[in-house]
């Protein structure tokens, strides 16, 4: 098996291994959007005007938290170096390593977005894009976040500065994303949106690895 | 020609950059406080009364050069970050390091006084319109690149290398922001007034000449803000090297 | 195979802007074992680090093959540090086998059985690496040499948390490993035996500066 | 006098804003001045120390 | 100096240590706020109307992600057994790591909520009962969080679960926050809601010692 | 002062529902030290966090001065484990203050740096934890136990990580401690010396149903 697919397979078990890891973001996700209705104490005609903001939003919050440990643990325990001097193309094992936080957060997070959808009261004909947006943001996120992750792997708490660290550069993925489900809610064409966000996952994908290939070398040396 | 070359090598080593930039310091200080008096008393008691924002628009005089300057010095920063993370240049990472807490500063500048004009202007301090928008971000990207630095400070090297790495996907990443920032405005604009209003008040040349003033001596003062801080940079991370201990003993025998 | 050699020369690590010790060098050939010795604190595990690749140098410079160290000399080595490396809730096998693969070995399942028989843990297989005891956590990851069979073995400590058993057993591992074409850089304290086998000592002592 | 500072009826914005631009620039003065003299206190005393 | 006191000063120059932890939630509520906008496509009016909501959540938010480590840190490096098998009274333990929990996070949560309210453009008039019911609940958060965190300090990757453990806790007071300052903002007596979320507060400050304690004494078995 | 005298008896512990060793007993009394041996994860750790406090035993009963274990055994024992305590960002000497105060003891900062000195730290006072080398992280962690004078010691392999220096000094200090009235419970794999002074050997055995 190529050290590409090894690394991916064993990121996939060790989050299935805690199985936590994988459903509580979307717990966390209900919690908040339980939440809203509560604070608010509003009715429906609010919620439905918030909702494609508000789903985008608990989508992006939900992914961010768990982005810390991607490197992070490998780190502490050790098996960062394992497998960063195994002599493995980083940039590979960076792009692993975002795909198999992606198969286990992202893909959870898109199937559940109808749920606090429908819970928010967002109209029917919104879920669609909502669904297209969020399939090409989430590989931004997991994208992303491998570079906050890298940047802060050996400094203790670091969770709060990489939400610091990262959230410019996922405010155009937010404009886009929202704005398209927004766009389609209120009936208007979201085809730029989401060619923009087309956009945006594209040049993640040729300058996430790099950037968090970068970053690992200087924390490794 | 060669002395241009030979200037470009000279500030590219810590001590000639260090003795060179120290004598500079002094007028720059000098030019900053005589062109901010002189621009601020022309601009707040003789330039004219706008004749739609009345005496309001006086904020300009500040808001504007520190606008200006937030994304001057982060454009520094970014091409400094660049250096340090190609060519390792100990001099760019002090200068980028250093040009920092100004540019945070010059921008939290620019919030705060947009938010004070605001208020007379529009009744509400805060709106979340695109240039406020890129502006908080921006603000944001300096706390990403000083929280990183903070964060490693015990590891110099390290710190600044990966402060350099933030500082470069902030450049590529700045534009970006602000175009989709606007983008996102535009397409749903629901404030009536936009900021353009002032500048379109700006006809005489007794308005322009304090701004352009003002423009001058903040950019005066970052060149000597920058520089002492980056000269602390520099001894402080050099502290073991000779030429130091030199340039200190040197401080020292000035101010007896 | 050209002979593959590692030279450390002059080489001096800093902590906090201080160098830690005076400078050392050591040429390492396979067939050699050279122990790193020196008080708690003198600087063994950062120099450790620095020729494994994860930290820099403040002075002097770690040769391999007479070419400055890079992707070859990962190729050729494994450092075993005092963090072990172990994800913790894969099983024993699957943390070799992961290994493997990321270095791109073709091992059998018997092979992995074998390794964990070698080292002590036969019937831990399907056991979390995290809830192994001590020393087990160290025999599982010694079980990466055997399974990785690099030239070059960078031991942190090898033997510490290990029993009387899993000593005698390491060394006989790492004599062989010379015995066989294997180079091996090590640190151990109050291991008397492992240090009469060494070719090369290098004790780290105080930088001159202090001294004078 | 006081109708030079007045500002129509502005005065509070105009000279918040020119204060915040004042005690910013004080600031970043001064703590760029303090931290410089602080490392070169703290160089001093090592060079002491090695002497 | 009583154990109290050790222990409070303690963690208090701990959290100082790292600055980081003192300033970032108040950095992550700010990042959180910009997304509102970014997400909702601006326009004050509906930012009204959700202020007191946003508000309310986002200093939930930003403290209930430093709940995790209130113990789990102590616990991980060997340092909770070291007070805990001291023989100390473990209620006081817990409420003295709480106080300093809130005297680090609480505090400038509440000092940093009209800022955030400001940019949201929560009503003038409701600042005082936003300040005021931040005060008394923010304490509430720090005494669950104890419970939660004792309950989870040995569990990798325990926050989520955590926060699903305390949401059903903070629910009730999130309802009596955010409605106090709903209440105010649409110019009721915001009254009732204070008194309930005052009693919340004692109710917490006699159990929730006793749960943590429990909790840490299982945990350490 | 009446005997602080420490009875297990016949306790096992288990992990994963499985006893780990047969049922051992032993008599401790101030003025004598035991030495828990057995193989890697022969449950000696898992043991010795049992009679400190942090763990259920599966079978029967540790008593302190005639009573069931409570506060009076933690008030007069201190336990060091694998998980040293230090707490990373707090200096040794906040660390060790922390340790006095939270054990309402007095101790003037001469005092804490003089224990300091001993463990051989002097001059790392104002040094964070967590920048420590391993072996000096071990010192700082045995420093509490100069502070806290608690009559008993529960030490899991505290030699470990430490230079040959500091394995002689810790013997050197259990010997003190022992001969003025402490008592001493530890684990080492390898450690002879301390073998030959203990009163009491405690060697854990498979569980006598796995024999049979
Ligand atoms: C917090 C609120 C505000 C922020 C963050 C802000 C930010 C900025 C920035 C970044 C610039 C430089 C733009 C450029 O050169 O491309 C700028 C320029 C300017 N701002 Fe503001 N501003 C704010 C509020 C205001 C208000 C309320 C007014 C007046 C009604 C105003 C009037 C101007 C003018 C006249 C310029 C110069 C125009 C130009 O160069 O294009 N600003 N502001
Ligand atoms: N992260 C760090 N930051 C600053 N100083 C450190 C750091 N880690 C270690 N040190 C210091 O560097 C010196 C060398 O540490 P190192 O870990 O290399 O020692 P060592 O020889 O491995 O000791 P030991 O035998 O105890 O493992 C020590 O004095 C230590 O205090
Ligand atoms: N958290 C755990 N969950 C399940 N089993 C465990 C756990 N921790 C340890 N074990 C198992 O319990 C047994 C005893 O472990 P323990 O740590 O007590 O051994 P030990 O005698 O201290 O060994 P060592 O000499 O290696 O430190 C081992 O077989 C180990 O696999
Ligand atoms: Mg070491
Ligand atoms: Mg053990």
């Amino acid at each position: 098996m190529m050290p590409f697919w090894a690394l991916f397979k064993r990121d996939v078990l060790v989050a299935w291994r805690r199985k936590a890891n994988v459903y509580q973001p979307l717990v966390f996700q209900l919690l908040i959007v339980t939440m809203f209705p509560l604070g608010l104490g509003a009715g429906a005609a609010t919620l439905t005007k918030i909702a494609p903001a508000v789903v985008w939003i608990l989508a992006l919050l939900s992914t961010l938290i768990t982005l810390e440990n991607i490197f992070k643990d490998d780190y502490e325990d050790g098996s960062l170096a394992v497998y960063a001097l195994s002599g493995m193309n980083l940039p590979l094992a960076v792009i692993s390593k975002a795909a198999a936080h992606w198969c286990t957060t992202g893909i959870p997070v898109i199937l559940f977005a109808p749920v606090i959808g429908m819970l928010l009261h967002l109209p029917t004909h919104a879920y669609a894009v909502l669904l297209l947006s969020l399939t090409i943001a989430t590989p931004i996120f997991s994208l992303l976040g491998t570079v906050g992750s890298a940047l802060i792997m050996n400094i203790k708490s670091g969770g709060m500065l990489l939400s610091v660290l990262i959230m410019p550069l996922l405010a155009p993925v937010l404009i886009f994303g929202a704005g398209a489900v927004l766009e389609t809610a209120l009936s208007n064409s979201a085809s730029t949106h989401l060619m923009l966000l087309s956009g945006s996952l594209v040049l993640c994908l040729t300058l996430a690895p790099l950037a968090a290939a970068a970053a690992i070398k200087i924390n490794l040396e | 020609m060669n002395r241009i070359v030979k200037f470009y090598h000279e500030m590219g080593s810590p001590p000639s950059f260090y003795r060179i930039t120290q004598h500079w310091l002094m007028p720059m200080l000098l030019l900053a406080l005589g062109l901010t008096a002189y621009g601020l008393i022309e601009g707040l008691f003789f330039a004219p009364k706008d004749y739609q924002q009345g005496d309001s628009y006086r904020i300009i005089f500040v808001h504007v050069p520190a606008a200006w300057m937030s994304m001057f010095i982060y454009a520094i920063i970014g091409i400094c970050g660049i250096i340090t993370f190609v060519w390792r240049m100990k001099v760019a990472e002090a200068v980028m390091m250093a040009s920092v807490p100004i540019g945070a500063l010059f921008t939290a500048v620019t919030l705060l006084t947009g938010m004070l004009w605001g208020k007379p202007m529009w009744g509400t301090y805060w709106d979340w319109d695109a240039r406020m928008t890129s502006q908080l971000i921006l603000l944001f990207l300096y706390i990403g690149v000083a929280g990183m630095y903070a964060a490693y400070e015990e590891d110099p090297r390290k710190a600044a290398r990966l402060a350099a790495l933030v500082a470069i996907i902030g450049l590529v990443n700045l534009p970006i922001i602000r175009y989709s920032v606007y983008w996102w405005t535009s397409i749903h604009q629901t404030s009536s007034i936009t900021l353009t209003g002032g500048s379109e008040g700006i006809h005489s040349w007794d308005m322009l000449r304090p701004l352009l003033v003002m423009a001058l001596a903040t950019k005066f003062y970052y060149i000597y803000s920058m520089l002492t801080r980056a000269h602390t940079y520099l001894l402080k991370t050099e502290a073991k090297k000779q030429w130091v201990a030199q340039a200190v003993s040197k401080k020292s025998g000035a101010k007896p | 195979m050209t002979t593959l050699n590692l030279q450390v020369k002059h080489v001096q690590c800093q902590r906090s802007g201080e160098p830690l010790f005076a400078p050392i060098s050591l040429h390492l050939r396979p067939g050699e074992l050279a122990v790193v010795a020196g008080p708690n604190g003198s600087g063994k595990t950062t120099l450790m680090e620095a020729i494994a690749g994860l930290g820099l140098l403040a002075e002097g410079s770690i040769q391999f093959n007479d070419a400055d160290v890079d992707e070859q000399w990962l190729y050729h080595s494994h450092y075993l540090g005092h963090k072990l490396g172990n994800k913790g809730n894969l099983t024993c096998e699957e943390n070799l086998r992961f290994v493997c693969h990321i270095n791109q070995i073709q091992a059998t399942n018997q092979e992995i059985e074998q390794v964990l028989d070698q080292v002590g843990l036969s019937g831990y297989d399907y056991h979390f690496a995290s809830d192994l005891s001590a020393g087990q956590k160290k025999r599982l990851a010694l079980g990466r040499l055997l399974l990785l069979k690099k030239t070059y073995w960078l031991l942190d400590e090898p033997f510490v948390n290990l029993d009387q058993a899993g000593c005698e057993w390491l060394y006989q591992t790492i004599k062989y490993h010379i015995d066989h074409d294997g180079a091996v850089l090590l640190t151990a304290h109050d291991q008397k035996k492992i240090h009469q086998l060494a070719d090369h000592h290098v004790t780290l002592c105080e930088p001159e500066e202090a001294i004078s | 006098m006081m109708e030079l500072f007045d500002m129509g009826k502005y005065d509070f914005f105009v000279w918040g804003s020119i204060g915040v631009f004042v005690v910013a620039l004080v600031l970043d003065l001064s703590t760029a001045k303090s931290s410089q003299k602080q490392v070169i206190k703290q160089i001093k005393a090592k060079i002491r120390r090695k002497q």
